[in-house]
């Protein structure tokens, strides 16, 4: 047991990569890095998670980019940013030299341009790791976005991870909108995904009663925020029973400290914090003290300890068994 | 023209005074950090709804004016229009409020003393008057024209009639000063200073309407820009709106980091709510043509 | 155009079944329908959709059966309720006694189960029409949820339709957990439903970082509320635009009137109340009032005449075509 | 013993004082329709978090007090323990609060004056004051044995000791009265009032507690359940616990609706937070061989 001064060991592994703790911004959700800087030291953080970088320059989608729903969001921003040249110039050489650990996200329309990416990352220093997203859709299969498609999404991963070098560990990014997380989940380990991350934004929409036309420029967007956090947390706990051994970076609606844990008692290793910088600039660093005091007041020497607890078989009492393709009923 | 990049803060404040001003609400929030940095044409970004809200970005308001009160206070001025508003309008002295601030990038100022139009619409006039204050006190000429669609929603009036060499104010319904739009009586005001420069804020058709004329005058204009936003500080990439670059390159650009003031005749206005097919990036455009992207869809 | 004192004309039909107006209660969300009677005259509601009627007797899920989450809720009830004979020996004729129009949700656990409901059913006098809730595990094929695959849905739907009398519409209820929703909707109408009814409530799960355990005895439960409406809204409006001659139910997180025109601008033609309903027990009738004022001040003369509007093709504007599948970014 | 079926209303009430009391809050309520209509054990069912609140659900709280001012207060007296209970704590006077109320089945009461003995753990002793009052109308003598954790969570030990014919206080900790649990000292007070029947309200494990000391005198028992509850009103399903029936069979039954007053011996504590599978419609039990549900998953 801790004594109140002893602080909690909060490094954790993202594959073989440690990182000093298990709080990153979420892909998208930090812009360049430049704009948190301004408030929170970024060398603090377990690791910075990039916007995903393109192999061009992308404008993005027209506005309205977004909407707000009940305790989350909508956006389509349509992965607005500088193109793979500029970032590997100016952008990553930035947070490396703030100290940060970067975990490069990257976006394709085809399984080539994922590899392309790949290989123009695959020398560049400072990349901890690479967040393979996989919520794009497809051109060669009619848009039908990747992350929906169990083979497709193993295809493009085995192929980045046979481009990067070896010691880079590769994630592959989920989204929930399918009849069945696991099965992608192991499509992508099977494909050579060396950790998982989940959950993105599943697709939604919201209608302006008053224009009486959808909210946003694009028609659809991406949930996020804490209205999908039950939909995280039981994405996170039915691919952690099912692939044990597999890291998972934790998303969606993590606003607090109580968040974060009760991601990592799902069965995350690492959580990314998203929508929650868009409401506090400091939230990171804020969750990974509330994350530590948590820790500390339940006895946890070591933040490892936690990952996936909630999953231990109950104890004497009066539980169920828990099943895992279940109804909602 | 100058301009200084400032920190950004986050402060949680004390609400000192509330008031009603006609159709607007005004709240004083003491907030030292962010009025010591304050310039005119700043923002702040205010989070809404309290603990456990269900409104998860923030709402941004143009900064009406400092005050040294308790260590400095900010005042905004706001109009009720969805929920944040809503529950901003609830709020009563000795609650406490999270800002951040200052934010963007604010009015740039003259060196030298020169004769300067400040046109506002709607509430869009609140953040004019710190700006008036400084350029006065540069030696500039100030000149007034505010707008709205009735009298109730002219913002500031008695302090422009103050503070202005003139005043003139545009209603809609003719409720109070000239009926029409402040674009109808810009360039009467324009000739008689021999304005130098243009500063408005308000909706985006005024703002486009502004540049026109002040394009047409051969005048700089600068332009305060409104576009929708869920942080304030550069994040989430929601306020993009076109504008043209030095270099000549229309960039999809964040209104609240590299706005919300801009060089008017730089803002695309024909293309807001676009992306223009010339903009860096843009899908199929020039920029892309290597890339595997063809749809404008991921 | 209107002139204030004239009123919105509000019926709406499902399939050839005339209602009233168009709010409903949402099934399994209020009871038998007495506890309501002691707040609202039921007959005031388009109609009553009973909770998920099963053959037998149902116990439910243990306790706890129910998590707050942020503007939502986690339910894991269980389909708890009396069974097909007392069903039809009180609980409907109490809802037809008391004027309201019912319409009788049912679940089963294979294709046999719901036709065998339907065929109790089919002579019942009273039954406005039938839903099928697609939401239960398929005993035959390892539990997977019917909903989550369009030929076991389709293959319910088209044995209830046949067992049903002609004149009884079927819809078909559908969840929003499945890749591509329209593909379910295609395959129930193609097996004969006479309309869809969406979304019932993703799987979603919460851990109380208290006992560090799952909230719900049962593990996972249904998410519903203000949180899935954006899922709700963007389920209609891909679906109403792939089959516009489809009639809609409309549901997830309606609260307000605001929330109703929401869905009928996207296609319902018909909207429920669920979870507002353990807000506000007059939630049905304040919403149908809110939402007649709203159209009202729109210049409507019908209801009708709103449904499905935001898909009309945008006027001159700076709107961009919206695509159907999409990402989500 | 007798009891009588309201029919609940819902109330916008304006909070009239708000006051602690050691661990507990205490908000008084204009409520008149709910008042007039209580009937000591029933309880209310609260909307909290304001407008756009994020919290669906309901919180329920029994009626401590109803008085006649302003037409009629109800006071409810709670612990915060989470969002709701932490936003009632901020309420103030003039504040309005949505009550759906009274609602659920209260404590019967005996036809003739009779011995009864009334016990209360932490903030469970609120519902008992009422009742009390009514069984001396009735001429019955009242015991009171209220206990909590310590001294701070023992809630209304002074008017206990004021109306009862005994008061017994017991703390975990020993801060207050005897250290111990409240079945520790109430077969001493049941005894001693040679008591005729036993109420209850407090935490599950207490009133299990309570029933078998209340069984093993042959006494009647009626306990007040807390189980988690949504609406208060009977429509979610999510607030039910295993419970005999006059006809021996067990049913799953909502605690709001069908309790949360009970004979204690025909709840099955042990069974609480499981389908007992001796339950009408358990999975697996006799209802359900003929259907095709086997297991317990839809
Ligand atoms: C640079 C700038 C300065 C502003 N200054 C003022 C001011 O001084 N006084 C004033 O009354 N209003 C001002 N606004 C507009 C103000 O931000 C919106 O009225 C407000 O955000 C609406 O919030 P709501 O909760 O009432 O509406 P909702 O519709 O509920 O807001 C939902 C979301 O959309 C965003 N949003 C909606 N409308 C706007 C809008 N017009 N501009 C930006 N974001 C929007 C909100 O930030 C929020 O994230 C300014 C906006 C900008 C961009
Ligand atoms: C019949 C009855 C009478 C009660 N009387 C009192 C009283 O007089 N004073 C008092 O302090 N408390 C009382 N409670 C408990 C009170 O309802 C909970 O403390 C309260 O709902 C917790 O809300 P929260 O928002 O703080 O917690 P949260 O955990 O945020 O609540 C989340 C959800 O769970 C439900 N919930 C959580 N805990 C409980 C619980 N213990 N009982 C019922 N629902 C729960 C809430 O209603 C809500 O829907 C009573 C409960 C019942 C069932
Ligand atoms: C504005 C915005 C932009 C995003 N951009 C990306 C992106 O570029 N790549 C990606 O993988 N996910 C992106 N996401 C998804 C987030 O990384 C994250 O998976 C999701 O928002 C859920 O977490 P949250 O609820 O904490 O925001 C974006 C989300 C938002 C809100
Ligand atoms: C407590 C509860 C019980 C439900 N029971 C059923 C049911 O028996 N059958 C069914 O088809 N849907 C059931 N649902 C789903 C609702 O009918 C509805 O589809 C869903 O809750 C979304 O609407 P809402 O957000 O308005 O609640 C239930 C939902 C809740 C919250
Ligand atoms: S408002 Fe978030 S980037 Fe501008
Ligand atoms: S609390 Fe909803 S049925 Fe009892």
């Amino acid at each position: 047991m801790l004594t109140p001064e002893m602080s909690v060991d909060m490094r954790t592994y993202l594959a073989h990569v440690e990182l000093a703790n298990p709080i990153t911004t979420a892909a998208g959700c930090a812009a360049s890095g430049d704009e948190l800087s301004q408030f929170i030291d970024l060398a603090r953080l377990g690791a910075v998670v990039t916007r995903s970088i393109t192999m061009a320059p992308r404008a993005g989608r027209p506005t309205p980019r977004m909407a707000e729903t009940p305790s989350g969001m909508l956006n389509a921003v349509g992965l607005q940013g500088p193109g793979v040249d500029v970032f590997l110039e100016s952008e990553l050489p930035r947070l490396v030299e703030r100290g940060a650990r970067a975990v490069v996200s990257i976006a394709g329309g085809s399984v080539a341009e994922y590899t392309a990416l790949a290989r123009r990352l695959a020398d560049a220093p400072g990349v901890a790791a690479i967040e393979v997203n996989l919520s794009c859709p497809n051109v060669e299969d009619l848009g039908r976005v990747f992350a929906r498609d169990p083979a497709a999404s193993a295809e493009v991963v085995a192929s980045v991870r046979a481009t990067m070098r070896y010691d880079v560990p590769v994630v592959a990014k989920l989204a929930p909108d399918v009849a069945d997380i696991v099965a992608v989940a192991r499509a992508c380990v099977d494909g050579g995904a060396d950790a998982l991350a989940m959950i993105n934004t599943p697709l939604g929409m919201s209608i302006d009663v008053d224009t009486m036309r959808p909210s946003l420029a694009a028609g659809t967007g991406g949930l996020s925020g804490p209205a999908i956090r039950p939909l995280a947390v039981r994405c996170l706990w039915q691919v952690h029973a099912a692939l044990p051994g597999v890291p998972i970076v934790g998303m969606g609606g993590v606003l607090t400290g109580r968040d974060a844990l009760e991601l990592i008692l799902a069965g995350a290793c690492v959580v990314s914090v998203g929508t929650a910088l868009f409401h506090d600039p400091y939230a990171c660093l804020r969750i990974l003290r509330e994350l530590e005091e948590l820790l500390k007041e339940r006895g946890f020497e070591r933040l490892a300890d936690a990952v996936g607890l909630a999953h231990r078989p109950p104890g004497a009492g009066p539980r169920q068994r828990i099943d895992l393709e279940e109804s909602s009923l | 023209m100058r301009e200084t990049a400032v920190t950004p803060v986050q402060v949680t404040g004390t609400v000192l005074t509330t008031r009603r001003v006609d159709a607007y609400h005004a709240l004083t929030v003491v907030a030292p950090g962010i009025a010591e940095r304050f310039r005119p044409g700043h923002v702040v970004s205010v989070a809404v709804g309290g603990p456990h809200t269900s409104m998860p970005t923030r709402r941004v308001f143009s900064v009406h004016d400092v005050k040294p009160d308790y260590g400095g206070t900010v005042e905004l001025v706001f109009a009720v229009r969805g929920r944040g508003t809503s529950w901003l309008a609830e709020r009563k002295a000795r609650d406490s409020l999270d800002l951040v601030g200052p934010l963007g990038r604010p009015y740039p100022v003259p060196r030298d003393p020169c004769a300067c139009v400040l046109v506002g619409g709607e509430y869009g006039s609140a953040s004019l008057f710190a700006l008036a204050d400084t350029l006065q006190q540069r030696g500039c000429r100030v000149d007034f024209v505010l707008g709205a669609a009735s009298a109730d929603r002219v913002f500031g009036a008695l302090r422009a009639r103050r503070m202005g060499e003139t005043t003139t104010l545009t209603t809609e319904d003719g409720s109070l000063g000239l009926r029409g739009r402040v674009t109808d009586a810009l360039p009467a005001v324009i000739a008689d200073a021999r304005a130098d420069v243009v500063y408005a804020c308000g909706p985006m058709a005024m703002l486009r309407g502004v540049t026109a004329v002040a394009v047409e005058f051969d005048i700089p204009v600068q332009v305060s820009v409104e576009e929708s936003m869920a942080c304030g500080y550069g994040v989430c990439m929601t306020c993009v709106l076109p504008v043209i670059g030095d270099d000549g390159v229309t960039r999809m650009v964040r209104s609240c980091v590299e706005g919300p003031v801009f060089r008017g005749e730089r803002v695309r206005f024909e293309d807001i709510g676009t992306i223009p097919f010339d903009a860096l990036g843009a899908p199929g455009g020039r920029a892309q043509e290597g890339g595997a992207h063809t749809r404008n869809v991921s």
